[in-house]
């Protein structure tokens, strides 16, 4: 639909698309850019091989989604809300979700689902789409409460064939909510290509059924990620109600770490995607913000934080099984109680 | 924003004589006015006042704002409300028919159970989940389900199912001051059948205790919301047969109160469950279990349960055969009786 | 939108808007038009009638919704496929069903569901939205099979904010089902007006989200419906795909028999609508299809034919107890066998 | 479109070490092989062959009209198959996980389970639908729920669970070739824990049978699943200590086989449910109240639950305390013998 063109910032060589853009482009956004991107490729790549090595659980990566997910997480203020998928670690940890409970989560910990204190971080949504109307509802909440605040909800191409993406946008549209519904279209829902996912061209043309506003941005392209959010976000602070945004990216490896993608896609398929972070790279490098001093200070930084998160997750304290019990009711059943006592009686006799 | 409901608590100023339907509406407005966190949303609960009339007068009173109409979308109605829940608010979600509950049933079984325990309690989602159930009215399909054996397996989710215009309102505030999620079924064939007096202000009823209803020696009837009037009018036609029926409602149905069963299974040693829902898989079944566990040495007859049939409940011509009647329910009470 | 104007072929005077269309408009599509319409109208007055003397149990009541009704029913041919709702019984007389058996079902009777041997009409679903994705798998299997039916699915404006509705037509568009997505948008569900139920415009722009066909029409406006439906299945059967129409009509009364309106809808809304019959009349007056005898002869039979069928259904054999156990399952547990046979037993003692 | 199935039925020409994973495989290729009404339909399932490679190779044998890969949406998964149903094919949907069942909940309470009796048997909608299910794999959240109970409550729809390759691969082309839906849950914890002679060819098993796994005279030990294996060795167990426990593997969940139970139980005496989902509400309540119902006079002692607790499944680092362990099997056997 001409109505959704691919919009981009800088092109596949890192070259802005219209000059006019770069006086939007300052020092700090690119290095914090630069930065996240660094930072949580890398922490992809560690969890990658901590899986191989079997010392965390199941992990699906986000390789290739790095611009889509640090640019709309950079774009957000601290009192906004996110409700990610279990593929965006990448924008919980920009936003200020723990390194350490990351891995813990993917270590099969409860502890993980925990954000730091104040911050707005929903734990991840398993059953796809779900997370879309918890965005919708808390975002309500901040317009009822007469704030400014905003709720993003992460979501998937395959996730826009269930019903909760459908009913959510519906709530949205009609209550006006300051949601920014901000999908990454990487191409595939496991095995499933996008164009067997539904028959529209475009995720953004679905905002037509709900009369929202609705944009197609190239996901790979940081700064069109940050400015269509931008955008967004402003209409969503001042009355002008929720977005939805189709981050147009590439999901690189796997669906998770228990997949096979060779078993339904061969491998050249999406060899000419032209990764996020090289493309950043080339745009440091042509328009003056590469300095090798701190691109490497920003490697090491990273490498240390990340082995260091590394190793306090596996030092961190055994997991706790009085947490099954504990945290199911504020008010536990009798019962429920028993059950707990008498489990635990039982595993002090071993 | 903030909560005045100490202002009132458990200051019984006048009573007035009210129908179910009217108890709870009542209840509705106590907890609106005095938590401006609470909103009522719903299909067709502001302007129209709810297709039982539950919700009338509500929104005139406290506003659009407060008591919302929203969409023809169960799991949008839920999956909305977790999201205002974990952010302040206390929704009072009204699901038009409990036949209408199953499009949410993922929302409530995957997030609303789920999010205290998975986030070790930094996010929350109190609310209270109304849903009118129940045979007996000649409502279309559907309409008539009884589906709370869907929810008491459900860990992460009470469940409350009153049977009188008192115990309705007093527990309805109860379900919505209470930090944890609330199913709360109301048998909406029991909305209009008696009045009873009603406290008009602020009180509570403990959610988790059962309620003995009638006194009695030889067999306990156990049953909850619409099958409680029934069960009472079996016990005295048992009565005047020479049989004393113990007749006790759960009111509570998760958790239920195992300690009132035991105590009176063990007096009686005699026990006769009665239930809506289908037989296979119902909550008498739980019920059972609970005999079997707290009472064993004492039962002089196996545990009878008069349930609906193992059928969906058919259409409205032959409800009133799907349902247990008092004539099922007296044959139980002769069998456990002369067993 | 620009892109889903109401398409008319009569105006509210029973005028044509474009006289070319004159020539597609035959005396037999008009008697039967109006036959039907007349038909359906004096069902719809009997049966709520009935309810008020008790006869009857709940009614939902179609006034109003006549031309979109029987022209959609007309438009099939009868190996097609009907998935409608419980307020459709007015196309499903049409198409066939057994008026008799349709008062029962209104009565509490498991038989109102049960269509004519050959009809291929489903029962009323009751849950919102749920049949119209039994209408996509049922005319995909025709599209399996290689036939040329198709099926349609009813639906009001409300059903459009359930689940069911996006994933029926991500469905009908991902395998290109020769389904007609037929909405009624009535302006109401039960008490909340369209304009509450959904942000966007129109139902037909729903369309766009699918990159199906859709179209908006005057539902009041029996020949509009109709060669728009004409239109749809032709390109359903040649392989076209499915097509979402949206009728723009209106309920005329109360939701159901137990509704009362007065309670959210002031009576002046909706005055200025043109009954649908009355429509066709100045019709068929205008373009000379009126005549005196027809009419009377239509009317006569019609009244004759409900008499006859309301005496049918209240001389009808009582509801039988054991049908509600016996069609369950065609091979029924044990246990159930021994429910029933108590329970018969017990009744038999009685 | 025309069935061949008699062809051949139940000759066992010959067979092959299977896994479980590798039964179901082979009973879907015999029933695409033997009736070309039969399609599946699912989530990942033709190229991919299933996440966990139960349709591996169908559609490149079958081709993409018979196995077909859907889009993410369950409730369109089961509705669509509804339609397919009553027009004459026999879809065999994939359910991912149990867990994402809920969605699709609405369609198969409504239409799946309540088609045939709402039309008198005019329309139905014979299919099966697939679904893994089960903890201790160390799956994600929700991908480790036991749902049964939600579905053996749910009048018109047959739910079979077999525990070992043989009994899969013949109760499989069972459920496909019944008249009624089927729910057809697979113990994912063995779908490649044990290998069996599986016939390759054409054969069934009973619906509604269970069978006995072990025979033994003190105590009978119930289970279905993933749990199976787990009664079997603590079976063992108990023996070294002189308890001689009877192994009962009920296969088919609704309808549970009553007579395989009372006749164990009214030998035994005693016995122990074990199961996987949640105690409160869990299937175990059932099979108490069926032994309630026909062996009260022999019991020795209460019948045990030894279940999932009643939480939801935990994260997977707790989920082996979540599920029910050898030692509190034996726990539970040594107080119904020492009652
Ligand atoms: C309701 C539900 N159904 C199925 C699954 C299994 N599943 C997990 S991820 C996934 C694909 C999701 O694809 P998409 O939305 O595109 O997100 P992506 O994985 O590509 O980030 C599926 C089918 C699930 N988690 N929830
Ligand atoms: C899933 C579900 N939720 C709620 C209802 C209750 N209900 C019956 S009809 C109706 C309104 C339907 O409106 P619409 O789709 O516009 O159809 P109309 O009644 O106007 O023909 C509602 C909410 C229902 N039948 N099913
Ligand atoms: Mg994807
Ligand atoms: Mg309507």
């Amino acid at each position: 639909m001409e109505e959704y063109p691919l919009k981009q910032i800088i092109d596949e060589q890192g070259n802005l698309v219209d000059m006019q853009d770069r006086d939007r482009i300052h020092k700090e956004l690119v290095e914090n850019g630069y930065y996240h991107m660094y930072r949580i490729r890398t922490f992809d790549k560690k969890a990658k091989s901590l899986q191989r090595q079997g010392r965390i659980g199941t992990y699906p990566p986000f390789e290739g989604q790095e611009a889509a997910q640090v640019a709309s997480a950079l774009a957000l203020d601290s009192d906004d809300w996110m409700f990610p998928t279990y593929r965006d670690h990448g924008a919980m940890l920009t936003f200020g979700a723990d390194m350490v409970r990351t891995f813990l989560y993917w270590n099969g910990r409860v502890e993980g689902c925990v954000p730091p204190e104040g911050k707005r971080i929903f734990p991840a949504a398993v059953p796809i789409a779900t997370q879309i109307l918890h965005a919708v509802g808390a975002s309500w909440a901040e317009k009822r409460k007469g704030t400014d605040h905003i709720a993003i909800a992460y979501f998937g191409d395959g996730a826009t064939s269930e019903g909760d993406f459908h009913e959510g946008l519906n709530f949205a549209g009609v209550f006006q909510t300051p949601t920014i519904l901000f999908n990454q279209n990487n191409g595939y829902a496991i095995s499933v290509p996008f164009e067997r996912q539904t028959n529209s061209k475009t995720i953004a043309q679905k905002a037509v059924a709900y009369d929202i506003p609705g944009a197609r941005v190239d996901g790979n392209d940081f700064f069109a990620v940050y400015f269509e959010m931008q955008k967004a976000i402003k209409r969503a602070r001042t009355g002008g109600g929720p977005t939805l945004i189709e981050a147009v990216t590439w999901r690189v490896g796997a669906h998770t770490t228990a997949d096979d993608p060779t078993k339904y896609r061969s491998t050249e398929i999406g060899m000419d995607v032209v990764d996020p972070l090289i493309r950043m790279e080339r745009f440091m490098k042509n328009y003056g913000f590469w300095d090798d001093a701190y691109i490497q200070k920003t490697h090491q930084q990273v490498e240390e934080e990340i082995e260091s998160a590394v190793k306090a997750m596996e030092s961190y304290s055994k997991a706790n099984v009085e947490d099954m019990f504990d945290y199911v009711f504020a008010e536990p059943p009798k019962q429920l109680l028993e059950q707990r006592d008498s489990y635990l009686e039982l595993l002090r006799g071993q | 924003m903030k909560t005045k409901r100490q202002q009132s608590k458990d200051e019984y100023i006048a009573t007035k004589s009210m129908t179910m339907i009217q108890a709870i509406n009542d209840g509705m407005k106590t907890v609106l006015e005095n938590d401006e966190t609470t909103l009522i949303l719903g299909e067709d609960i502001g302007k129209n006042g709810g297709v039982f009339r539950a919700t009338d007068g509500l929104q005139e009173q406290f506003g659009e704002e407060r008591v919302i109409d929203t969409p023809l979308s169960e799991s949008g109605i839920i999956g909305a409300s977790v999201g205002l829940a974990v952010n302040g608010f206390k929704p009072i979600a009204e699901i038009q028919f409990m036949g209408f509950i199953y499009p949410a049933y993922d929302q409530i079984m995957t997030h609303v159970s789920r999010i205290r325990m998975r986030t070790m309690g930094r996010f929350t989602v109190p609310m209270v989940i109304r849903a009118p159930y129940g045979a007996g009215v000649r409502a279309p399909e559907i309409h008539s389900d009884s589906a709370e054996a869907l929810f008491t397996h459900m860990p992460g989710i009470k469940v409350i199912c009153p049977a009188t215009p008192f115990d309705a309102k007093g527990l309805f505030i109860s379900a919505v001051e209470a930090p944890d999620p609330v199913l709360f079924m109301e048998p909406l064939h029991s909305y209009r059948s008696t009045r009873e007096e009603v406290p008009t202000g602020h009180y509570t009823i403990e959610i988790g205790k059962g309620k003995r209803r009638i006194e009695g020696n030889d067999v306990t009837l156990i049953s909850w919301g619409a099958m409680v009037p029934l069960a009472e009018k079996v016990a005295k036609q048992a009565d005047a047969k020479g049989i004393s029926c113990e007749v006790i409602d759960l009111r509570t149905l998760y958790p239920i109160d195992h300690d009132i069963l035991a105590e009176s299974v063990q007096k009686t040693g005699r026990a006769v469950v009665i239930h809506e829902a289908p037989r296979t898989g119902g909550l008498g079944n739980d019920v059972v279990s609970i005999i079997n566990d707290t009472a064993f040495l004492y039962l002089k007859a196996p545990v009878e349960r008069v349930t609906g049939f193992d059928v969906p409940v058919p259409l409205s011509s032959l409800e009133n055969h799907y349902l247990p009647t008092p004539q099922r329910i007296l044959t139980a009470i002769e069998k456990v009786m002369y067993f």
